[in-house]
């Protein structure tokens, strides 16, 4: 694994969507480091003479109702922003990779009932599970972040599953235990390092959906509580004011919506770096293009063969060239 | 949004919808497929009503407090908990419950009295059509352009598709909702700014304009996702092999796409819809909270605030049974789309 | 199992054999047909019964379902046969708990069909090769024995660090076949171990299993739906269809008096050169 | 005909008034008027329900009671057309309407007005303001004119609490009262779209002067935005917009009319004397005199500073803001006295529904006095439940909106715990006084009491806001979210 | 060879991807009727060679030189008029037969699309035309069987299917790539059987693509090899099996002549487990 996370930051770096989703999400990093040092004002001083103070060299973004300094809430609803997303990804990913390895390894009534869960609880409406944890537990940063990370765990288990008993069923899982290797270090070697592009992409993708999740509970008042100042709560607060002080929303807004585009677009990035299609046949060396076994694909029965993938030797590659190309823009997204 | 924009594309395809690896099990004639799915829906439903059930026995509070509010006395509470029935023991409430839905009786509100199920149809009046309002919308728009966006996969036109649907998706709903109600409601007066007319669908003029905001709204987020997905499902289509042997007896590429590529790029679009349902449901809860509609969601919120845990059982498994059958549904669909999974023989 | 030809010949029967197979059976439930009738059932493999001898070469040839795969998990104890029982060295080998089948593994390693797949390309070639001596706890130092096995695949040992990927495929299939060699096994078993590779490749890596199989005296059993291939490395070569062996016998008889129709057909159905 | 009648004078400040504008005669009885409101009943069984929600629509339009109060309190006769109060002030003869019917046509028989209260003062009785009659033993109607109310005390607020939801008059053995509220006012009940609007329709059989209008229709917006939109799309006629900057962008509007009033919305900071650190009155006066009320008003942009729970328009008022007035190096002091010197941490619990801002700036200004507040946010059952019932909490942020509710704080187990024995004692004085001037003495003296012991700090009390389309006239003004009157609204013909 | 009645006529091709010469001057011609081996190594630009004659190269390729079908030049001709020539003048037949028929359409209507597409037939026709070309093919029970999705036919088949559709207009040329390779070996030659006597029918002309030098024996009389994208050697088949001239050829054809079993020369292995 190790050896390919170069490969993989080289490759994100390499695609378009790739870069710009590094730079956005690096300058939230920034933004939220800054503010563990320095605000231009305590974001939460309430200051009745600052009330609406307009954009100027006082206050970068203008100021509230209650006076307190927009720029100085947008740079530490960074930081608020990053742990809920962090966070609850974290928790997605443990939920996530959690499910999906209990839905797809023996014994066998157990994954079949997890997997059926994981169906059950697709649906499920993760609102829910969020309102009734605010009111448990009170509105709080961590209720938020369970609620968005278990939501979004319970679909990503969905996608890993699948990743899951696409490795599960690969060759070299059955070469290992030919091998004599066990579960535990089946999904250690095997399992993980293998779904974890896809699992990077996905979480990634999770990282902007729980800026945007978060700024919907806020709205609905199920978010981040005061005083910690949040992007999502900003625009709950201000949007009263959408037509009297559009400006005093646009910060929160546009924080909103370059930081998911930023994590969306790293998530393309790493999809194009790391695509699950392309990782799975690499380059064909000149002394042999893996061929796609005659046997293999085109069994007598009549067994309904799943959407094959494309043949190897019609677009296999000169020994030691890139992969091939033509898979990359089929799976990319956004390239020219 | 609250839901799954971020599945992936491949998500779509047979493999990936919870089937036995190997496809000969998940097959077999329509009926027995038919037959097989109905008892999982049957067996996921109940799971659903035990999981609402027991994770709003978590609130804290409950609707006799609310009844009482702050001027009764201990005793009168008690006496109200008891009347309302929030005092019997937990399996007896769900049993009591569980009985009455299996014959279509959702209960009584608590605080009101007033029938849920009725309550639920009235609700669904108003998210119904604004759920498939915005669906149709989202496919409208969202097919046609995924498709463009394939085809010319690498003109300016397509990246600028793609780059708008990247846009669709960073932009939070209700902060569309807000600036399409700002825009088309307050400044040009062309739409109501909210609110749905007091007597219904009385007057479908009304009704319609009370729900093309929220709609539209809903269907943006929602055309974004789409499109993302048409556009890969028919990019990979567009590269399948069977569209090159089309065009080798001599189609054009237009009509191999049309021909051979429509159909086989819907079967992941087809799938992608059904999840994505849950999504739009929930998508709806923020909707309607802008647009001030009284439809299911808003009702949610409100009744979890209630502590009116009937209705909020019964609306949450009436959400969530929505979106298992739509996701059986979209599996017959699929099947019937797809000859491959519907094991003719 | 009734154009089984007798055994003439004592190279598979005699002696004590060190694998033996009697009356292995394996089917796979299928869809339903109708909602109410029993669910299908496609026979795999069934009743079959084979039998190795030390440092012997047994080919399995047949067309593309006729359950070769299928036959080589049950042998390798990678699935569990609905009847029938797997013997190795007269222990029965059961699928199960990998740990109690250790002492087995250490004894019969696998080649797979695809070098592309049967490797996993997140693993580095050392870690690969390494990978049965560490789990199946081969004393010694295993760096060393990958060197070793590596060399002895014609491969220089430097490559440990790399990944799959960056390998032809005739060079992936050598590393394989390396990482079986491992824990010194005293069979080898090859599914379709060159159908996935060019002629040129081909040739070279049989090469490289007679030269093996040669040096340290190993038992092989060779699965491949290419007649030329088989004929190549075995002594004994056992032909199936749907699931049985219809013929079994010493390679120069079997090819050269077919007695069942199919393996007749299989042979006439070879492409030849023209002689040089 | 002119809608005025004294109530609906509009607050000075505001520039023009609804409620006393007039249409000049061109009103138009077919029109429909509707209604911004913000807290929608859970339920329209005024019986059962608790909160101001279902009076502020049933109260006076749809139910009556046998006495009705007007904007500022004063009580005058309803369904009774008269009523005497004996020497003993124990016994309360009420002498019914003849013409009064119900809106589906039966008369109100006095046997109607003795099972309603009789409910009410029942031992097993759910109605939640059973409480406001707690005083009357016996209802008996020795006529079918009469109704007298048999007293276990003196009680000088009953009459007042007689024209509450405890009071209404509802039909004997009335049933389904959520789905068909059938009372004797004005107004009868249409319809209610549950989560949107409930829409009341003229009584054309009542017996005083007719409404005005032919249909109100409550549309609930909860989201300010909403209300605001509503307002400006002319959705709705009337809204209620607390928030001064939305208010403000009407002021000059000639399509707008700004109404201001008075409310009994006093925003209560309740202090949990009962445990910690605020069992101690010094440090209960540090955080009164750490927060500075004027300037939560100013921020707010409404709003009128009270020092007790008493606002200006009741008769026991007297002005107590100079009692812990805002001095926060005196709270410094005071928190250091009572050993907080290094610093206090404090938890504020405030039910969602209430604006953000109140909190923050509360918290906000705490924090300058070295309290650090941990603000919790929680649902309004949550409240009732861990603050209300379980006193759970430090601080806590609740708008106590129950007009002349002085006395309640003394009950025993009230959620601001301990008090001293005084304070009883004056309530009770109150409660049995028997003139008004003993009563309002009485109680003047236990709202100084209660600000003197700091038993809670009264952050304001709320202002409030309505915005009118021009043409609409007669809405009241005052005390709108108790009840609200639609007996004199009209619209000009367009 | 270039002679006038050539059906094909490729001179100087050159295919560039992604800035390599993955073709790099090919030059060979094709009689009527007359059929012509390409084999090579993986990679050597076999497959770029037919898909640039069908004007079907993946976008991003680069062409030049010369592609004359029956006189009239291929390269640089709009999409609009190779579809009018595909499917009817020269058709191809591809290595998966599994993935070359679209999963969702009835093989009946795959087979008769040319038809349709350039003979004008009605659905009706089409329909006869579907069954008497499965037919034509050895499909069993042509009737029912033109009413089957791909999924449901062996990949025998499913080839067949895929020999019909392309012989259904009766094309000048027919380009085959690797049609057997995902076959099994018995298939295999009735394949090869079927096509043969199918194109020597229809006066077809044939560009056989192979790695297999057996099978291209049994196919063709002339063949080309082509390494790293460029004709190596062009002769007889039966000559430059015998006695190949380029070395890469004779390498080739060693490695092919180890693994087949002319009779009775299983030697080697009866020769090691001799103690
Ligand atoms: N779409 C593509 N993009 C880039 N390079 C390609 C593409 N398709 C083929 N190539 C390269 O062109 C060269 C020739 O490929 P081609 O498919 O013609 O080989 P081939 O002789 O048919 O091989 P095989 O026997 O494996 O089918 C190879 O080196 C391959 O890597
Ligand atoms: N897991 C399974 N479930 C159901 N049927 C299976 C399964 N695995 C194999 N089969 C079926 O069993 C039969 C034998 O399969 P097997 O893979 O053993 O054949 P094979 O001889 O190895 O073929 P090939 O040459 O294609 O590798 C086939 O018909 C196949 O479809
Ligand atoms: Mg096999
Ligand atoms: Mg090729």
């Amino acid at each position: 694994m190790t050896g390919s996370v170069g490969a993989l930051v080289r490759g994100v770096w390499g695609s378009r969507s790739g870069r710009l989703g590094a730079v956005l999400s690096g300058l939230v990093v920034v933004a939220a480091v800054v503010s563990l040092v320095w605000t231009p004002y305590d974001p939460s001083r309430v200051d009745p003479a600052a009330s609406w103070a307009p954009v100027g060299t006082a206050h970068w973004f203008g100021a509230d109702r209650l006076g307190r300094d927009l720029f100085s809430q947008v740079l530490v609803g960074a930081r608020t922003t990053l742990v809920v997303a962090v966070a609850a990804t974290a928790i997605a990913a443990a939920v996530g990779v959690g499910l999906a390895l209990l839905a797809t390894l023996p014994p066998r009534l157990v994954a079949e009932g997890v997997a059926h869960l994981v169906d059950v609880l697709l649906a499920f409406p993760v609102l829910l599970l969020a309102m009734v944890l605010a009111a448990v537990y009170g509105g709080s940063r961590w209720t938020a972040i369970v609620a968005i990370g278990v939501g979004a765990g319970i679909g990503l288990g969905r996608v890993t599953r699948g990743e899951v008993r696409r490795v599960l069923g690969a060759d070299y899982v059955l070469a290992a235990r030919a091998a004599g290797a066990g579960t535990g270090r089946i999904v250690r070697r095997h399992v993980l390092p293998n779904i974890a592009p896809t699992v990077w992409v996905q979480l990634s993708l999770i990282l902007g959906l729980s800026v945007l999740t978060e700024a919907a509970l806020s709205y609905l008042g199920f978010g981040t509580p005061p005083p910690t100042p949040s992007w999502g709560r900003m625009l709950s607060e201000l949007q009263p004011y959408l037509t009297l002080r559009p400006l005093t929303l646009l910060w929160p807004g546009l924080a909103v919506v370059l930081t998911v585009l930023g994590f969306n677009l790293l998530g393309d990035g790493l999809r194009e770096a790391g695509d699950p299609r392309l990782r799975e046949r690499p380059a064909g060396g000149s002394d042999g293009a893996p061929r796609t076994a005659a046997a293999a694909t085109t069994p007598a029965s009549t067994t309904p063969a799943p959407p094959a993938p494309a043949p190897m030797a019609a677009v296999a590659p000169t020994a030691g060239s890139a992969p091939r190309t033509r898979l990359r823009w089929v799976r990319g997204e956004g390239r020219a | 949004m609250l839901g799954w924009p971020w599945l992936p594309e491949w998500l779509g395809q047979p493999e990936w919808l919870g089937q036995p690896e190997w496809p000969e099990r998940g097959g077999g004639p329509m009926a027995v497929i038919v037959l097989r799915r109905l008892g999982l829906l049957v067996v996921s439903l109940f799971v659903a009503s035990l999981l609402v059930f027991a994770l709003l026995r978590l609130l804290p509070g409950d609707a006799a407090d609310v009844l009482a509010g702050t001027s009764a006395s201990p005793d009168q509470v008690l006496r109200i908990r008891h009347e309302i029935g929030a005092d019997r023991s937990l399996p007896a409430q769900y049993l009591h419950w569980i009985g009455g839905v299996l014959t279509g009786d959702f209960g009584v509100s608590a605080l009101s009295g007033a029938s849920v199920s009725a309550e639920l149809s009235e609700k669904l009046r108003v998210t119904a059509p604004l759920v498939g309002g915005a669906t149709l919308l989202a496919l409208a728009v969202a097919v046609p352009l995924g498709i463009l966006a394939a085809a010319r996969h690498r003109r300016a036109s397509g990246v600028a598709l793609s780059a708008l649907s990247q846009l669709g998706l960073a932009v939070p709903a209700f902060w569309i909702g807000l600036m399409l109600v700002t825009v088309f409601a307050v400044d040009w007066r062309l739409l109501p700014a909210g609110g749905f007319p007091a007597d219904g669908w009385a007057d479908p003029v009304a009704a319609v304009r009370a729900l093309v905001l929220p709609a539209v709204t809903l269907a943006v987020v929602e055309a974004a996702v789409l499109l993302r997905f048409v556009r890969s499902a028919t990019l990979e289509v567009l590269h399948a092999d069977f569209i090159r042997t089309a065009r080798s007896k001599g189609l054009t590429r237009g009509q191999a796409l049309r021909r051979h590529g429509i159909r086989n790029a819907a079967l992941p679009v087809v799938s992608m819809l059904g999840l994505e349902f849950a999504t739009l449901l929930l998508g709806a809860v923020v909707v309607e909270n802008v647009f001030a509609l009284p439809g299911l969601g808003e009702m949610l919120v409100a009744d979890i605030g209630n502590r009116d845990l009937v209705k909020v059982q019964g609306t949450v498994l009436l959400v969530t049974a929505a979106v298992l059958v739509v996701g059986f549904g979209v599996d017959l669909a699929h099947r019937l789309l797809d000859p491959r999974l519907r094991g003719a023989r | 199992m009734t154009a089984v030809r007798e055994q003439a010949d004592g190279g598979a029967t005699g002696a004590e054999p060190l694998f033996e197979a009697t009356g292995l059976v394996r089917s796979y439930r299928l869809a339903r047909t109708s909602p109410f009738g029993p669910p299908g059932v496609r026979h795999a493999v069934r009743d079959v019964t084979l039998r190795l001898a030390d440092g012997a070469a047994l080919g399995i040839v047949g067309e593309s379902g006729s359950g070769k795969s299928t036959l080589v998990r049950l042998l390798l104890g990678l699935d569990r046969p609905d009847a029938g029982t797997v013997r190795y060295r007269g222990r029965p080998v059961v699928a199960g708990r990998p740990r109690a089948l250790r002492w087995f593994r250490r004894e019969v390693q696998v080649v797979f069909q695809d070098p592309a797949a049967s490797l996993d390309p997140r693993m580095t070639v050392g870690a690969a090769v390494a990978e049965p001596l560490a789990c199946l706890g081969v004393p010694g130092d295993h760096d060393e024995r990958v060197d070793e096995v590596l060399r002895a695949v014609d491969l220089d040992p430097d490559v440990r660090g790399r990944y799959p990927h960056e390998f032809s495929g005739g060079q992936r299939q050598r590393i394989a076949i390396a990482r079986a060699l491992a824990p010194r096994p005293r069979v080898l078993v090859g599914d379709e171990p060159v159908s996935a590779l060019d002629v040129s490749v081909r040739a070279q890596i049989l090469d490289l299993l007679g030269q093996l199989a040669e040096r340290h005296r190993l038992g092989l059993v060779l699965v491949s739906h290419d007649l030329g291939v088989v004929a190549r490395l075995c002594d004994q070569i056992a032909v199936m269809r749907g699931g049985t062996l219809v013929e079994q016998g010493a390679t120069a008889d079997v090819l050269s008096r077919p007695a069942h129709p199919y393996a007749r057909a299989l042979l006439a159905a070879v492409p030849r050169l023209p002689p040089p | 005909a002119c809608g005025s009648d004294g109530g609906g004078d509009a607050d000075g400040a505001s520039a023009s008034s609804g409620a006393s504008a007039s249409t000049g005669g061109r009103a138009n009885p077919d029109a429909t008027v509707t209604i911004g409101a913000v807290l929608e009943p859970t339920s329209l069984d005024i019986t059962r329900t608790s909160g101001v929600a279902p009076g502020q629509i049933l109260l006076g339009n749809v139910y009556e009671g046998l006495v009705k109060r007007d904007q500022k309190g004063v009580v005058s006769p309803a369904l009774a057309t008269s009523y005497k109060i004996s020497p003993d002030g124990r016994t309360y003869t009420f002498t019914l309407a003849d013409n009064a019917a119900f809106q589906d046509g039966a008369a109100v028989r006095a046997a109607d007005v003795v099972s309603s209260l009789t409910k009410v003062i029942a031992p097993n009785s759910t109605n939640p303001h059973a409480s406001d009659l707690a005083s009357i033993s016996a209802v008996a109607s020795p006529d079918p004119h009469t109704v007298v109310l048999t007293l276990k005390e003196r009680d000088s607020g009953l009459l007042f609490n007689l024209t509450g939801p405890a009071g209404v008059v509802v039909r004997e053995g009335a049933t389904g009262l959520d789905g068909h509220p059938d009372g004797t006012g004005p107004f009868r009940f249409d319809s209610w779209r549950r989560g949107d609007s409930i829409t009341l329709v003229r009584n054309d059989a009542y017996r005083g002067p007719k409404a005005k209008v032919a249909r109100v229709v409550f549309r609930y917006l909860t989201a300010p935005n909403a209300q605001n939109n509503a307002v400006r799309t002319g959705q709705v006629d009337v809204g209620v917009i607390s928030d001064n900057d939305l208010v403000e962008a009407y002021r000059g509007n000639p399509k707008f009319l700004i109404a201001e009033g008075t409310t009994t919305d006093k925003f209560t900071l309740a202090f949990n004397q009962d445990r910690g650190p605020l069992a101690d009155a010094r440090v209960r006066h540090a955080i009164r005199q750490g927060i500075d009320k004027d300037g939560l008003i100013k921020v707010l942009g409404a709003g009128t500073r009270i020092g007790s729970p008493v606002p200006p328009l009741d008769p026991w008022y007297e002005d107590l803001t100079s009692i812990d007035r805002y001095d926060p190096a005196s709270a410094r002091r005071l928190l250091a006295q009572a050993g907080h010197g290094g610093g206090l941490r404090l938890g504020l619990t405030i039910p969602n529904i209430y604006p953000q801002s109140i909190g923050d700036y509360v918290a906000s200004q705490l924090r300058e006095i070295g309290v650090t507040v941990d603000l919790r946010r929680v649902e309004f059952p949550a409240w009732l439940t861990g603050v209300y019932t379980k006193h759970d909490y430090d601080l806590s942020i609740v708008d106590h909106a129950e007009a002349r509710d002085l006395a309640f704080y003394v009950k025993p187990g009230y959620y601001f715990g301990d008090r001293s024995p005084q304070a009883s004692d004056l309530a009770k004085a109150g409660a049995t006084a028997a003139s008004d001037a003993d009563r309002d003495t009485a109680l003047r003296a236990l709202a100084r009491r209660y600000s003197e012991d700091a038993i809670a700090d009264w952050l304001l009390l709320g202002k409030a806001r309505q915005v009118a389309r021009v043409g609409v006239t007669g809405y009241p003004t005052d005390n709108v979210s108790a009840t609200y009157d639609l007996s004199k609204i009209e619209v000009a013909k367009s | 060879m270039t002679t006038d009645a050539a059906v094909l006529e490729v001179t100087d091709l050159r295919v560039r991807l992604g800035g390599v010469d993955v073709v790099d001057g090919v030059s060979f011609a094709l009689a009527a009727g007359e059929r012509l081996g390409l084999i090579g190594e993986s990679g050597s630009g076999k497959s770029l060679t037919a898909l640039a004659v069908l004007g079907l190269l993946p976008a991003g390729a680069r062409v030049t030189g010369s592609v004359r079908l029956q006189g009239r030049e291929l390269l640089g001709g709009s999409d609009r008029e190779l579809s009018r020539l595909r499917g009817r003048d020269l058709a191809m037949i591809f290595q998966e037969p599994s993935t070359a028929l679209n999963p969702l359409m009835r093989v009946g209507r795959q087979i008769s699309e040319p038809l349709r597409l350039h003979r004008g037939y009605s659905r009706q026709a089409a329909a006869r035309a579907a069954v008497e070309l499965a037919t034509a093919v050895g499909l069993p029970d042509p009737q029912r069987l033109v009413r089957s999705y791909p999924h449901e036919l062996s990949g025998g088949q499913r080839q067949r299917v895929c020999i019909a559709a392309a012989l259904a207009c009766r094309p000048a040329l027919l380009l085959a790539d690797e049609p057997t390779t995902a076959l099994d070996v018995t298939v295999q030659a009735e394949i090869l059987a079927l096509l043969g006597r199918l194109v020597a029918e229809a006066g077809t002309a044939l560009l056989f693509i192979t790695h297999d030098l057996a099978v291209v024996a049994a196919v063709t009389r002339r063949l080309a090899v082509l390494r790293r994208g460029r004709v190596v050697e062009t002769g007889a088949t039966d000559d430059v099996l015998r006695a190949p001239a380029d070395p890469h050829t004779r390498a080739l054809l060693a490695a092919a002549r180890l693994t087949q079993w002319n009779l009775p020369a299983a030697g080697s292995a009866a020769a090691r487990t001799s103690p």
